[in-house]
């Protein structure tokens, strides 16, 4: 069999490279006021639709450009990444809540609860997610709760699934059968006993979950249904920079790039994880 | 071939039905939660006469109980009532964009199949230049906003290479675009899973025995290695086939590809409730009949599955 | 002035290239046209274009306007309460029944009946009690009381095929429309295409474009990317900013006066400041309009000079000059400093969300508490006719040129009254004005109206929503300032 | 052909820094029985993949010499090697239910032997391999030639194996531990079946397992591998009846007999062999360890015997 290529980008290093991107739009999110040069609401008529600096009527203090009323397109994308990280980490946890607990007691307690909570993750996949996910947020409107509860209800079912094919093998492993013996309660058996195996799987689908909730987030901004367009979310700049796409490409470009590369940060650490946890790289 | 033991088969499709029951109360509930339609459908100046008039006409005046028991019996009959705002039948209304749905995610998803399998195995075979190509794949597939891609797409392909028309339903040359901006990230998704399935089976005994055997190296990967993959891969396929169909609402926006996807959205701007019924239903339909036949493929893939 | 009918054969003589050569000129919007039944269209234009190219109405309105005779040669009002139409002789449907006042007669009284009653306003607008057939080509129409606005709303009241209207199935009609307009229906592809062909038994003469195609398009980008691509030919509804987008080798941007009168409505029933005057003049005075039509409009537009569209508006209105030091004045004056007041827009448009940011940074500058606010299509649809908005909500309204009609709004009673403003004074104005026949006193009600609503400022004035179009450099075509696209007077640069 | 089917000198084979066989010398004779015995991990698998060449390509494989079936296996290119394996030499596994593909049917498995290396269209390898089912002992092998391995049992799926390695009419078997993963029983019967066929097609036959037992009956010599180095080399009556190396007396004593039903159990357990061993891999568990046993010891022959240990020198 022919040698496999001398250097190819070890998971190792593909992680830590997502830590780096990941780390680096943490620390935008955290240091936004100190970083970035304009407040994200400064609007300035005069300077709209600015290059960015590097091209000819370009302005240096504006780096990537201005959007269509003058606003900072820097300071918009470190602002930008609260929301974006905040909904992403949110939806992923408030997701891994409800999954985790359905997917516990599922996997656990078998017969009628599984096949129920089957049954709704069954539903779930069946649904055609994007246009409920439209419908929910036309109904309840595009704040920063609806949105992350939108959201949650996308990602829930990835822990749910995980979580419960791991608890019904852990189910019939020796240390739950002696704890049982032994007389451990069922709750403190779940929370003291499953919870913790399955906790490293947990993380592992968090980490892909809140990369596609980012993803799905900016897909329902651009489908004008996202979280309120007047905060600064790289979605909502997307979405404003689409009509923009040649004559102000810098508008919608920039955001973009954000985005792809936090959840390109977010799915590599997720593969790094995944193979830390379980070598067989599956 | 093992028999199938009919009573599988037809568990399975009940299970299929209850989940399209799930389906359509979810749509119901939240549909009817949204407020009153009847605003939107009469322009601001109608009497109120002309409002009650309408709110018979659409049924909105019975308990919802009745309302949805209403909307399954006709929704069983095909029957999904009348859309609010284009005054036809739901039915003919889902059923005429239909085609354009499927045709969109169909090539996607053969595209989707026709890179992700081959790419798989290459890299789990060969690794190489095939195992960085899955890792970009992988990487910028599920990075890049479908959308976002879409509008770049349009740019460089359609505006300044002039090669295929910009956006529209119509030929072959419509289809590429909106079909492979919509393939990457099953693409991503795929590859990755043949790539870590065909690692694993490479590593059976069964294929130390096709080797043993002397068997063309092309056969051990292909025959022996690629058929213990499928099946995960199927199971994962008929899910990619249903996302494609409910996420290409996107793609259909960035191509104005006239499917149900945008038909949905129209719906849902206007609390056209029998429409998005209708189009939610329909899609889940498809979404269940798709895994059972990818439930069945699996069945005959691998004979030791019961259709439990 | 050339009359209708001379430049009609004016067009059909100018040896315009035969049919087989002339290719399709398509027409992109936004949004499918959701019914093609004539009683229940409720899209507005562009696409609405469809129907008005396919049926035609008793009379329809030039850019200017005034009003042209078209299925009705000629009218009177022999009583305050009576119009009567003489139907134009000759004219022929699509599928060749004959127009006749019993014609006219069965298509306004469909317009009566539910569902159709919900869309079509002709019955309510005009208190239409009965329309009969006088003799064979004179119709007559009965109001409750006078109807100064009834050519108005007859241009949108369609006339279709009689008895293809009384035998076919609501849902046929809704899909296969039959009338007797300029262009004859071809096919519609839902979310795609609508495509008609020259209807050559016209009376005006058969179009010169052989066919007409309204593509439905909803990525505004993607739009652009047509045109430029030479695959569309016109494409309505651009902004100063996507007008740059539109020059091409083959295509360039056009613009026309815009009519549409953008503001900022002030919600009587919202926040209790808003009611009082003081604070509406203040906050016109604290939003520097001249710099927002500058550079968000590119100059490309003109401010809101009155309620009323050129050439009818009083031009001796002053304008609110921007002055935020006399807006903080009359906020003390009106003790209702700083406070809050939410700034609502319609999410569909996303352009209107960059005016309401700058209005909301200017009211911030004279110490309001002013928040910008996504409404959801229906939603916003909703609110504004509840007249619920809590504070500013973003609108665009009135783009016609019909004095008296655009006060009419601001009558307390008129359902379009969606910003509740309401002044008995004003409102006895308006009545005393519609039932005025002699047209000069008329004239001084109506200015006297103007004013008294413009000092009252029910509105923050902003500007008319400048009239763009994308259109191939091949088109030799004229747009209107209201969107309806009339493709039967277009013709192709040979 | 010459009479030698498989012709090993000095062979050698690494994993990493593992070094899984040293200096192993084999050769099997058309109509000989070869057994190699050793405890799990004294790398007779190894040795036996190393033969075909069937390792990884990052196995690390020298020898002095290796030859099967005429080829010089060190330089000959891998088609080459696919022709040979099945063919001139095949090989039967432990486990039947990985060694078998679970989603073939069992006719498949053993037809594409058939259609790879004798030319056989797809019906007649179908019928050729009912045939040899009924050869190896499955009844109605008609009806059974569409069913997958998971439908027959341990000892029938073994069969099937069999069947498919004598698909290629080979002039060498190789057994690797064939029977360890069946019950006693059937034990028993498969290493009756193995034999007869060796004897009838007059194949060169080697017979790996760790059970001394089952292994007198069918095999001419016996070769002992111990940490992955020939420790003994006998006929088989001489190796059972004149055992020389202390490890093979000790393997013999560990047998279930008559008057000591449990055998005695052979102290410690076999070294580890990632580390670099150097003197007799057996000295901390021999019993007659001497000074000189910290030098690897050569073969010592003692007529048709050879062992290594100091003992003998």
């Amino acid at each position: 069999m022919k040698r496999v290529a001398t250097f190819r980008p070890g998971p190792v290093f593909l992680g830590r490279l997502g830590a780096l991107l990941l780390g680096c739009v943490l620390f935008l999110a955290v240091a936004a006021p100190v970083v970035a040069p304009f407040r994200p609401t400064d609007i300035n008529l005069r300077q709209r639709l600015l290059p960015p600096a590097w091209e000819a009527a370009g302005n240096t203090r504006h780096l990537l450009g201005t959007d269509n009323v003058g606003r900072d397109i820097a300071s918009r994308i470190i602002w930008g990444s609260r929301i974006s990280l905040s909904v992403g980490l949110a939806a992923s946890l408030l997701g891994a809540c409800v999954g985790s607990t359905l997917g516990l007691c599922a996997g656990f307690f078998g017969g009628w609860t599984d096949r129920a909570i089957s049954w709704l993750i069954d539903v779930q996949l069946a649904f055609p997610f994007t246009l409920f996910a439209i419908f929910l947020l036309a109904v309840f409107g595009g704040g920063f709760v609806p949105v992350v509860a939108v959201l949650a209800l996308a990602t829930w079912v990835n822990f749910a699934r995980v979580v419960r094919s791991q608890a019904m093998s852990l189910r019939a492993q020796d240390f739950v059968l002696a704890a049982r013996s032994v007389g451990v309660g069922t709750p403190r058996l779940l929370r003291r006993y499953l919870l913790p195996a399955v906790l490293p799987s947990i993380v592992v689908v968090g980490s892909f979950s809140a990369a596609q909730a980012i993803m799905t987030q900016a897909a329902l901004s651009f489908l004008g249904v996202g979280v309120d367009p007047t905060i600064p979310s790289w979605g909502a700049m997307l979405d404003l920079g689409r009509n923009y796409l040649q004559t102000a490409w810098w508008m919608a470009t920039f955001p973009g790039i954000a985005i792809a590369l936090t959840v390109l940060g977010a799915n590599l650490v997720g593969d790094w994880l995944s193979l830390r946890l379980d070598p067989r790289g599956r | 071939m093992a028999a199938r033991a009919p009573a599988a088969i037809f568990q399975r499709c009940l299970h299929g039905i209850a989940v399209l029951l799930g389906v359509s109360i979810a749509t119901f509930a939240v549909a009817h939660a949204t407020g009153d339609p009847v605003t939107l459908l009469i322009s601001a100046s109608a009497s109120e006469a002309t409002r009650a008039q309408m709110r018979v006409h659409l049924g909105l005046d019975q308990p919802v109980i009745i309302q949805y028991l209403l909307f399954l019996r006709h929704a069983l009959q095909g029957d999904f009532g009348q859309s609010f705002i284009y005054r036809q039948a739901v039915a003919t209304l889902v059923l005429q964009r239909l085609p354009a749905t499927l045709l969109l995610a169909g090539t996607a998803f053969a595209i989707a199949l026709g890179i992700s399998i081959p790419l798989g195995v290459s890299a789990a075979t060969r690794g190489g230049w095939s195992a960085w190509l899955l890792q970009g794949f992988s990487m910028l597939g599920l990075a890049i906003p479908s959308f976002w891609l879409g509008l770049m797409l349009v740019l460089i392909v359609s505006v300044w290479l002039r090669l295929l028309p910009v956006d529209g339903y119509g030929g072959l040359s419509h289809l590429v675009l909106p079909a492979i901006t919509l393939s990457l990230q099953s693409i991503a998704r795929l590859s990755r899973l043949v790539a870590s399935g065909m690692r694993e089976v490479l590593r059976a005994d069964y294929i130390r025995t096709a080797r043993a055997k002397g068997l063309l190296e092309r056969r051990v990967i292909w025959v022996h290695g690629l058929r213990n993959v499928l099946v995960p891969v199927v199971t994962m396929a008929g899910l990619e086939l249903g996302d494609l169909i409910s996420s290409a609402v996107v793609v259909e926006v960035v191509f104005a590809w006239p499917g149900i996807g945008r038909l949905a959205v129209n719906a849902l701007g206007q609390r056209d409730f029998p429409l998005l019924q209708g189009t939610v239903f329909i899609a889940g339909l498809g979404f269940v009949l798709i895994n059972l036949v990818a439930d069945i493929l699996c069945a005959r893939i691998d004979p030791r599955i019961r259709l439990a | 002035m050339l009359t209708r009918r001379a430049f009609g054969t004016l067009l059909a003589s100018a040896g315009v290239a035969s049919a087989a050569e002339v290719p399709q000129v398509v027409i992109a919007s936004d949004e499918d046209v959701t019914t093609l039944d004539p009683h229940l269209i409720r899209n507005n234009h562009p696409i609405g274009s469809i129907i008005w190219s396919v049926f035609d109405s008793l009379v329809r309105r030039r850019p200017d306007g005034t009003h042209e005779p078209r299925l009705a040669l000629s009218w009177e009002q022999p009583a305050e309460a009576v119009w009567r139409f003489h139907l134009r002789p000759g004219v022929l449907f699509h599928n060749g029944e004959a127009l006749d006042a019993s014609a006219v007669v069965e298509s306004f009284n469909r317009m009566n009946r539910s569902p159709f009653n919900g869309e079509s306003q002709l019955w309510q607008q005009t208190n239409l009690l009965r329309v009969t057939a006088a003799d064979s080509m004179t119709v007559e129409l009965l109001t409750d009381g006078p109807s100064v606005t009834m050519l108005y709303w007859l241009e949108e009241a369609f006339v279709g095929a009689p008895r293809y209207l009384r035998e076919t199935p609501a849902a046929q009609v809704g899909v296969q429309p039959v009338g007797s307009g300029p262009y004859r229906f071809v096919e519609w592809q839902q979310g795609d295409h609508v495509s008609l062909t020259a209807n050559d038994a016209y009376w005006g003469g058969a179009p010169a474009i052989r066919t007409a195609v309204f593509r439905t398009v909803p990525e505004q980008s993607s739009r652009l990317n047509e045109l430029k691509a030479g695959s569309v030919d016109l494409v309505p509804g651009l902004d100063p900013d996507s007008s740059g987008g539109a020059e091409s080798a083959l295509s360039s941007a056009v613009q026309v006066a815009g009519l549409r009168k953008m503001h900022f409505g002030f919600s009587q029933h919202g926040v209790a400041p808003l009611r009082d005057r003081r604070v509406r003049q203040a906050l016109n005075h604290a939003v520097d309009v001249s710099t927002m039509v500058e550079t968000l409009q590119r100059g490309m537009t003109t401010r809101l000079a009155s309620v009323i569209n050129p050439p009818n508006n009083d031009t001796g209105l002053p304008p609110f000059a921007y002055d935020p030091h006399r807006a903080g004045q009359l906020l003390r004056e009106a003790g209702a400093e700083g406070f809050a007041v939410e700034i609502a827009f319609d999410a569909k448009y996303s352009d209107s969300q960059e005016s309401c940011e700058v209005v909301a940074a200017y009211l911030q500058a004279v110490g309001l508490d002013a928040r910008v606010t996504a409404y959801e299509t229906g939603h916003f649809a909703e609110t504004l006719r509840a007249r619920a908005f809590p504070g500013l909500y973003f609108y665009g309204f009135g783009a016609l040129i019909e004095p008296l009609v655009e006060l009419v709004i601001f009558t307390s009673d008129a359902v379009d009254n969606a910003s509740g403003y309401s002044n008995p004074a004003f409102d006895r104005l308006v009545k005393r004005a519609a039932q005025t026949i002699d047209e000069t006193a008329r004239n001084a009600l109506l200015r006297q109206a103007e004013r008294m609503v413009w000092e009252d400022a029910p509105w923050l004035y902003l500007w008319h929503l400048p009239q763009i179009y994308g259109q191939a450099r091949r088109l030799q075509y004229q747009p209107r300032p209201d969107d309806y696209v009339e493709i039967y007077r277009a013709r192709l640069v040979a | 052909m010459s009479d030698t089917l498989l012709d090993i000198a000095g062979l050698n084979v690494r994993f990493g820094d593992v070094a899984a066989v040293s200096d192993v010398s084999i050769s099997v004779m058309r109509g000989e029985a070869v057994g190699i015995v050793g405890e799990s991990g004294s790398g007779k698998s190894a040795a036996m993949l190393a033969a075909l060449r069937l390792h990884p390509a990052d196995t690390a494989i020298e020898a002095a010499r290796h030859m099967l079936g005429g080829q010089d296996v060190r330089r000959a290119p891998e088609r080459a090697m696919r022709d040979l394996r099945g063919r001139f030499a095949a090989m039967i596994f432990q486990d039947p239910l990985t060694a078998l593909n679970p989603l073939l049917t069992v006719g498949e498995q053993i037809g594409e032997v058939l259609v790879r290396h004798r030319g056989f269209g797809k019906r007649a390898a179908k019928a050729e391999a009912m045939e040899l089912l009924g050869q190896v002992g499955i009844a109605d092998a008609a009806a059974r030639i569409g069913k997958y391995p998971h439908e027959f049992s341990g000892g029938m799926r073994q069969r099937v194996m069999i069947a498919s390695a004598l698909a290629g009419d080979p002039a060498l078997l190789i057994a690797d531990e064939p029977t360890t993963a069946l019950d006693v029983t059937v034990q028993a019967e498969l290493a009756r079946l193995i034999a007869r066929l060796q004897r009838e097609r007059q194949m060169g036959l080697i017979w790996v397992t760790h059970d001394l037992a089952l292994m007198a009956g069918i095999v001419d010599r016996v070769v002992v591998m111990y940490a992955g180095r020939i420790v003994e080399m006998a006929p088989v009556e001489s190796l059972y009846r004149a055992p020389l190396h202390p490890y093979t007396v000790a393997l013999l004593e560990s047998l279930p007999r008559l008057n000591t039903p449990r055998g005695r159990i052979l102290a410690g357990a076999p070294p580890r062999v990632d580390r670099t061993l150097t003197g007799c891999a057996f000295a901390p568990r021999c019993a007659s360890r001497m000074a000189q046993c910290s030098e690897t010891p050569p073969l010592f022959s003692r007529g048709e015997t050879h062992a290594a240990c100091w003992a003998l020198a």
